[in-house]
């Protein structure tokens, strides 16, 4: 068994650090302090911490900081990041109004 | 490789959803020691942070809804103070909504038996229902009203158990799927995993739609199957309205969370005949066909972007409700998986009940009208 | 539904040469980007690409993407613009938002080539505007025009962070600091030299502690890290600055691959989340592929290979191409492509420190630390026993101290006065039994900005230096200015004796200044007296 | 001058109509097609939005319409992606403030 999957495992009690108050999910406003106390609160995967904080669920999907949430988890975890798979890709890639998204056309041939 | 014995539980919960979580979770309130495992590398990664949110009695089968109904009065409001998480539990009523003299009918024939059961539901129309939400279209004509249905967040919901139920030691185990049950002695005993084998007094299945060929391992059988089905969140929005929308038509249903973004379900018609690739993916016409769902209920939405769209399979049972219950011929088994689509809003209620069942051998509400041996063929 | 033999997803390099040859294999090909503009990074690049002849060494990135677009039109490849796959389905379908429509499109077969995505770093401010990611700045200056600050910090010593540098100079931004936590320069030390000798100072082992400002970035703080990365106090600095500019590596941009469903590995040396791939870009579903940064991120030079490659392979894929044609044509391009792949910046090197050249000459620690080479360690480069050298008369004096693959110089030497050989990562060799002829051509040739051409007699007492340049405004001859070192220590007076431009140069404007005879080996650059330095 | 008039490699950028436009009720002139955010940078316009939460500045930061931190109220619609939506004539554009439009005392 990986020692993520265990999710009792000790990691060692939340010590605050000067720089937790930096933002790390630009979009929706989640700072480094808060991303490390969810994963002391048992968070140990990206989706987790995505759907605990809405940290990478913002408009730009966490295109800006999927690696940096996987960086702090592994270092919070003491793993190597490659062990983290990243969050979930979904579509649309990009934010598209829904009376486009539903104003389909299929081209006949 | 040999497999070490793990060490002896009173209980072991196969599934990291909502209901085996909050089960964990109203378990170790009792004092009881329990093991969760969860197949996947996620806790909550099924249906449970996959579906629209609803919490919601009217519309419900009468048999689930004296639980829907308890779950509502007793522990939702509480939640988010128990937990320690904000599980953004919002009753502000559930509008299900109609367009047609054959939607009025259904939605007439729902409020009857609900009210029957003594839930406060009534049917509207549509002044009363643009007076409740004035951004519904002129094409909304009916609606069932219930002011004390609502919604939550599943996501903070399905992990704020999981995190108090961990602070009050429950293991979770993750990417331990359960291969095999096995009685040992006439009762139930071990949970196989391919690492592992875990001892405990008394199992939950509480695993979905996987939950089926895990029963299997000990000759029991519930009656369902994975449907696929799509969801999808917008950017956030203003504040706009607090109600639970759902319609008659099922062509969707969705709230506006407290992010102000809009989470909303939908189907294409083509659920049943679904494929995937072994995972729960999109298909490429769901998500368009839900947007226009929505905008012929919603104009004022044709604008608001879709960050996100997503699948998720129900575990969708013969009669749709869900199988909660014991199993005396395998003494120490207990099921709780079915849901239908409509676990969610009932999770904490289950979680409860089925936990004084496999603590006390009886529950507060009555369940029998969930056990798993009702399914009878024609007659 | 519509469908095409193959659809590729990005015209950039990658994208574009798929196209390319599978349109030239008889396959219908259709390309979306959701960009405005095609060509990916390409029109970004303004600078001249590294490499050898096959590998469009010496032209300029802008330039290759205008040859890209030209033969992807003559080969009928049909390129969307401001096209966006929203995602891809089963079956080999994609949904594409173009206007106000979402599309449905089916392909035999799909090539992913969406690039990359920056890499992030934070620290306190970060979030204020005026931070901004160097891909950014060369968006802003190069495609649109407009300069994305006036005073600008690069943080990051890699190849981006030394291109976009010297291009922010070109734009006619101030770079007041280069800074990267790593203690040695990550690029092209050629590249480190050209913004070291226009007097932006190194700052290695350092980190940015702070964006100061309350609503945009009006200053930054930057600190020495120890060795675990953490910054020491007491040794902050502080500039004046109104950009801090982010160049800290790429991530390849992944997602659509793993939408559909293929087999994904976190591989670092390839930057993060790439596909499993074949040696030519085949995914774990057969008939879809991946090219350019979007497997593993490297230069444009090799993301053109590499889509040519899965091109080719996707035309045999749908019997386009016979297996013998595609084997012989994949092997040339596994030549060219290996050739990209040694030196010291190949990408097994990664990581690894580097003492010695192939040659057996210690590598330059100044370069890589200051940016710059220092007399002692370019004394052991120019007088190598594997050349013969004269100091007669104008002869070229080449700079290039690391195994880079390129060898232009080679070729532009019309005399043969340039040697690199058949191993195009050798460092070149004078061979003074040629005469030079002060064509300049070596100088206008070399990508990194690394050939001078010295002599020592131009006149009693006096050197002439022949160097590149590529700022505005052009220096006149008979202008009076300042010699700059290496360093970009202002020397003394320089004249200027003549100046040079030439289509063959392609925009690289070669100055000829006099300094007294004993700057000849140390004057390497010129700066207008009435200009600092880089404005 | 923050347009750069002439580049030594690329020569003069190419450049659509001249046209106006209003930002927060301010006139201000750029190119037909270029980028707003390049219009607004032209302008000095630094600040685009003010976040949901800790309403801090943001402005340009990916500038290829990937991190939509330069997103603003165009023409009344939120969130729109300044660095990759051309501008054209006569366009409102609006500071956002979190999702809405920033009050602004003229």
């Amino acid at each position: 068994m990986k020692s993520i999957n265990d999710r009792s495992q000790d990691i060692g009690p939340f010590v605050s650090q000067t720089d937790d108050a930096i933002i790390i999910c630009r979009c929706e406003e989640i700072t480094k302090g808060e991303i490390r106390q969810a994963i002391h609160d048992g968070m140990f995967t990206v989706n987790e911490i995505r759907r605990y904080l809405r940290a990478g669920m913002g408009l730009c999907q966490g295109q800006t900081c999927g690696k940096l949430v996987k960086n702090l988890i592994a270092r919070e975890l003491n793993v190597i990041p490659d062990q983290l798979d990243p969050a979930t890709s979904r579509s649309p890639m990009r934010p598209v109004e829904m009376k486009v998204l539903g104003n389909e056309e299929v081209a006949h041939v | 490789m040999s497999k070490h014995m793990s060490k002896y539980n009173d209980v072991i919960i196969i599934g990291g959803g909502i209901i085996g979580n909050a089960t964990a979770y109203y378990l170790a309130k009792k004092g009881l020691s329990v093991t969760v495992l969860e197949a996947s590398k996620d806790i909550g990664i099924g249906g449970s942070s996959r579906n629209g949110g609803g919490v919601r009695q009217s519309g419900r089968d009468t048999r689930e809804l004296p639980l829907a109904m308890w779950g509502i009065k007793n522990l939702w409001p509480g939640l988010s103070e128990e937990l320690g998480v904000d599980v953004e539990y919002t009753q502000k009523g559930n509008l299900r909504l109609g367009k047609t003299a054959v939607h009025q009918k259904i939605l007439q024939g729902l409020t009857d038996k609900a009210v029957s059961c003594g839930l406060d539901v009534r049917m509207i129309n549509g002044d009363e229902i643009r007076a409740i939400n004035p951004y519904l279209s002129e094409e909304v004509t009916c609606a069932s009203w219930c002011p004390t249905d609502g919604h939550a967040n599943p996501l903070t919901a399905t992990l704020g158990y999981y995190k108090k139920a961990r602070e009050l030691g429950v293991r979770f185990i993750t990417e331990a799927p359960c291969f095999e049950l096995r009685k040992i002695k006439g009762v139930i005993r071990q949970v196989v995993t391919p690492d592992a084998i875990y001892e405990a007094d008394k199992v939950l299945v509480a695993a979905g739609f996987d939950s089926r060929k895990i029963l299997a391992t000990v000759g029991i059988d519930v009656p369902m199957m994975p449907l696929k089905m799509e969801c999808l969140v917008t950017e956030a929005e203003p504040p706009m309205f607090l109600q639970m929308l759902g319609t008659a038509d099922a062509d969707f249903y969705g709230h506006q969370s407290k992010h102000g973004s809009f989470v909303f379900g939908g189907s294409s018609g083509f659920e049943h005949l679904n494929k995937d690739n072994g995972s729960p993916i999109s298909s490429s016409i769901g998500a368009s066909c839900t947007c226009r769902g929505i905008i012929k209920y919603f104009p004022a939405l044709a604008d608001a972007k879709i960050v996100r769209a997503w699948a998720g399979w129900l575990d969708d049972c013969a009669d749709h409700v869900p199988v909660i219950s014991p199993v005396e011929e395998v003494p120490g088994l207990y099921i709780a998986c079915a849901f239908s689509g409509h676990g969610f809003g009932i999770a904490p209620a289950v979680g409860y009940n089925v936990a004084e069942m496999i603590a006390d051998g009886h529950s507060t509400i009555d369940l029998s009208a969930l056990r798993y041996d009702r399914f009878k063929p024609k007659q | 539904m519509k469908r095409y033999d193959l659809i590729v997803v990005g015209a950039g390099p990658a994208g574009l040469s798929a196209a390319i040859e599978a349109a030239r294999c008889g396959m219908r090909v259709a390309v979306f980007d959701e960009n405005a503009k095609p060509g990916g990074q390409l029109f970004k690049q303004i600078h001249k690409f590294f490499g050898s002849k096959e590998h469009q060494a010496k032209i300029r990135g802008y330039k290759i993407g205008e040859t890209l677009l030209a033969e992807a039109a003559e080969a009928g490849v049909e390129v969307f613009l401001n096209a966006t796959v929203a995602g891809i389905y089963l079956d080999k379908e994609l949904l594409v938002q173009r206007g106000e429509v979402m599309e449905h499109f089916k392909a035999d077969t799909i090539i992913i080539a969406t690039g990359a995505a920056e890499n992030m770093v934070t620290f306190e401010g970060w979030t204020l505007p005026g931070v901004i990611g160097a891909g950014a700045a060369q968006t802003m200056m190069n495609l649109y025009g407009i300069k994305p600050g006036q005073k600008v910090l690069m943080l990051g010593s890699g190849n981006v962070g030394l291109v976009v540098s010297f291009q922010l100079m070109q734009a006619g931004c101030e770079v007041v600091a280069l800074v990267d936590a790593a203690p040695r320069v990550g690029g092209y030390g050629v590249h480190a030299a050209k913004i070291a000798r226009c007097g932006v100072p190194f700052y290695l082992a350092h980190t940015i502690t702070k964006a100061e400002g309350s609503n945009c970035v009006t200053g930054v703080e930057i600190a020495q890290v120890d060795d675990d990365f953490a910054p020491i106090p007491g040794t902050e600095k502080h500039f004046d600055v109104d950009t801090i500019c982010l160049a800290v590596g790429l991530s390849p941009m992944s997602q659509l691959l793993k939408m559909a469903g293929c087999n994904m590995v976190d591989d670092p040396r390839r930057g993060g989340q790439v596909p499993q791939v074949d040696e030519n870009g085949e995914t774990s579903i057969p008939g879809l592929f991946a090219a350019g940064d979007v497997s593993g991120i490297e230069e444009a030079s090799s993301a053109m290979i590499q889509g040519r490659m899965s091109g080719l392979a996707a035309a045999a894929y749908l019997g386009f191409l016979s297996e013998q044609d595609k084997d012989n044509r994949l092997a040339d391009l596994e030549i060219a492509l290996d050739s990209l792949h040694q030196g010291m910046f190949a990408p097994g090197s990664k990581g690894k420190t580097i003492a010695k050249t192939d040659e057996g000459i210690a590598v330059s620690q100044s370069l890589l630390k200051k940016g710059y080479l220092d007399d002692a360690d370019l004394e052991r480069f120019i007088n190598r026993s594997d050349q013969t050298d004269k100091k007669s008369g104008i002869h070229p004096v080449i700079e290039c101290t690391q195994n880079i693959p390129c060898n232009p110089c080679q070729d532009a030497c019309t005399r043969g006065c340039i040697k690199v050989g058949k191993t195009i990562t050798a460092l070149p060799r004078i061979d003074a039994a040629n005469s030079c002829t002060g064509c300049g051509m070596c100088i206008a040739s070399c990508s990194g900005q690394a050939i001078f051409l010295v002599d020592e007699d131009y006149a009693p007492g006096y050197a002439s230096i022949t160097l590149p340049y590529e700022f505005l405004p052009r220096p006149q001859k008979g202008e009076l200015g300042i010699a700059l070192s290496r360093s970009g220590r202002p020397l003394g007076y320089a004249e200027i004796i003549d100046v040079r431009s030439a289509k063959a140069y392609d925009q690289t404007t070669l100055v000829t200044i006099k300094v007294p005879v004993e700057q000849a080996m140390t004057a390497r650059f010129y700066q207008p007296e009435t200009n600092a330095a880089g404005q | 001058m923050t347009r750069i008039s002439e580049h030594p490699i690329l020569g003069e950028t190419e450049k659509g109509r001249r046209v106006t436009f209003f930002m927060d009720g301010k006139t201000i002139e750029g190119y037909a097609g270029e980028p707003i955010a390049v219009a607004l940078k032209a302008a000095g316009v630094m600040v685009h939005r003010y976040t949901q939460k800790a309403h801090e500045p943001r402005g340009i930061f990916c500038a290829i319409g990937r991190c939509t931190d330069c997103v603003m109220i165009v023409d009344g619609v939120p969130n729109i992606r300044t660095c990759i939506t051309p501008l054209v004539e006569g366009m409102k554009i609006q500071t956002q403030d979190g999702v809405s439009g920033l009050e602004v005392s003229e």
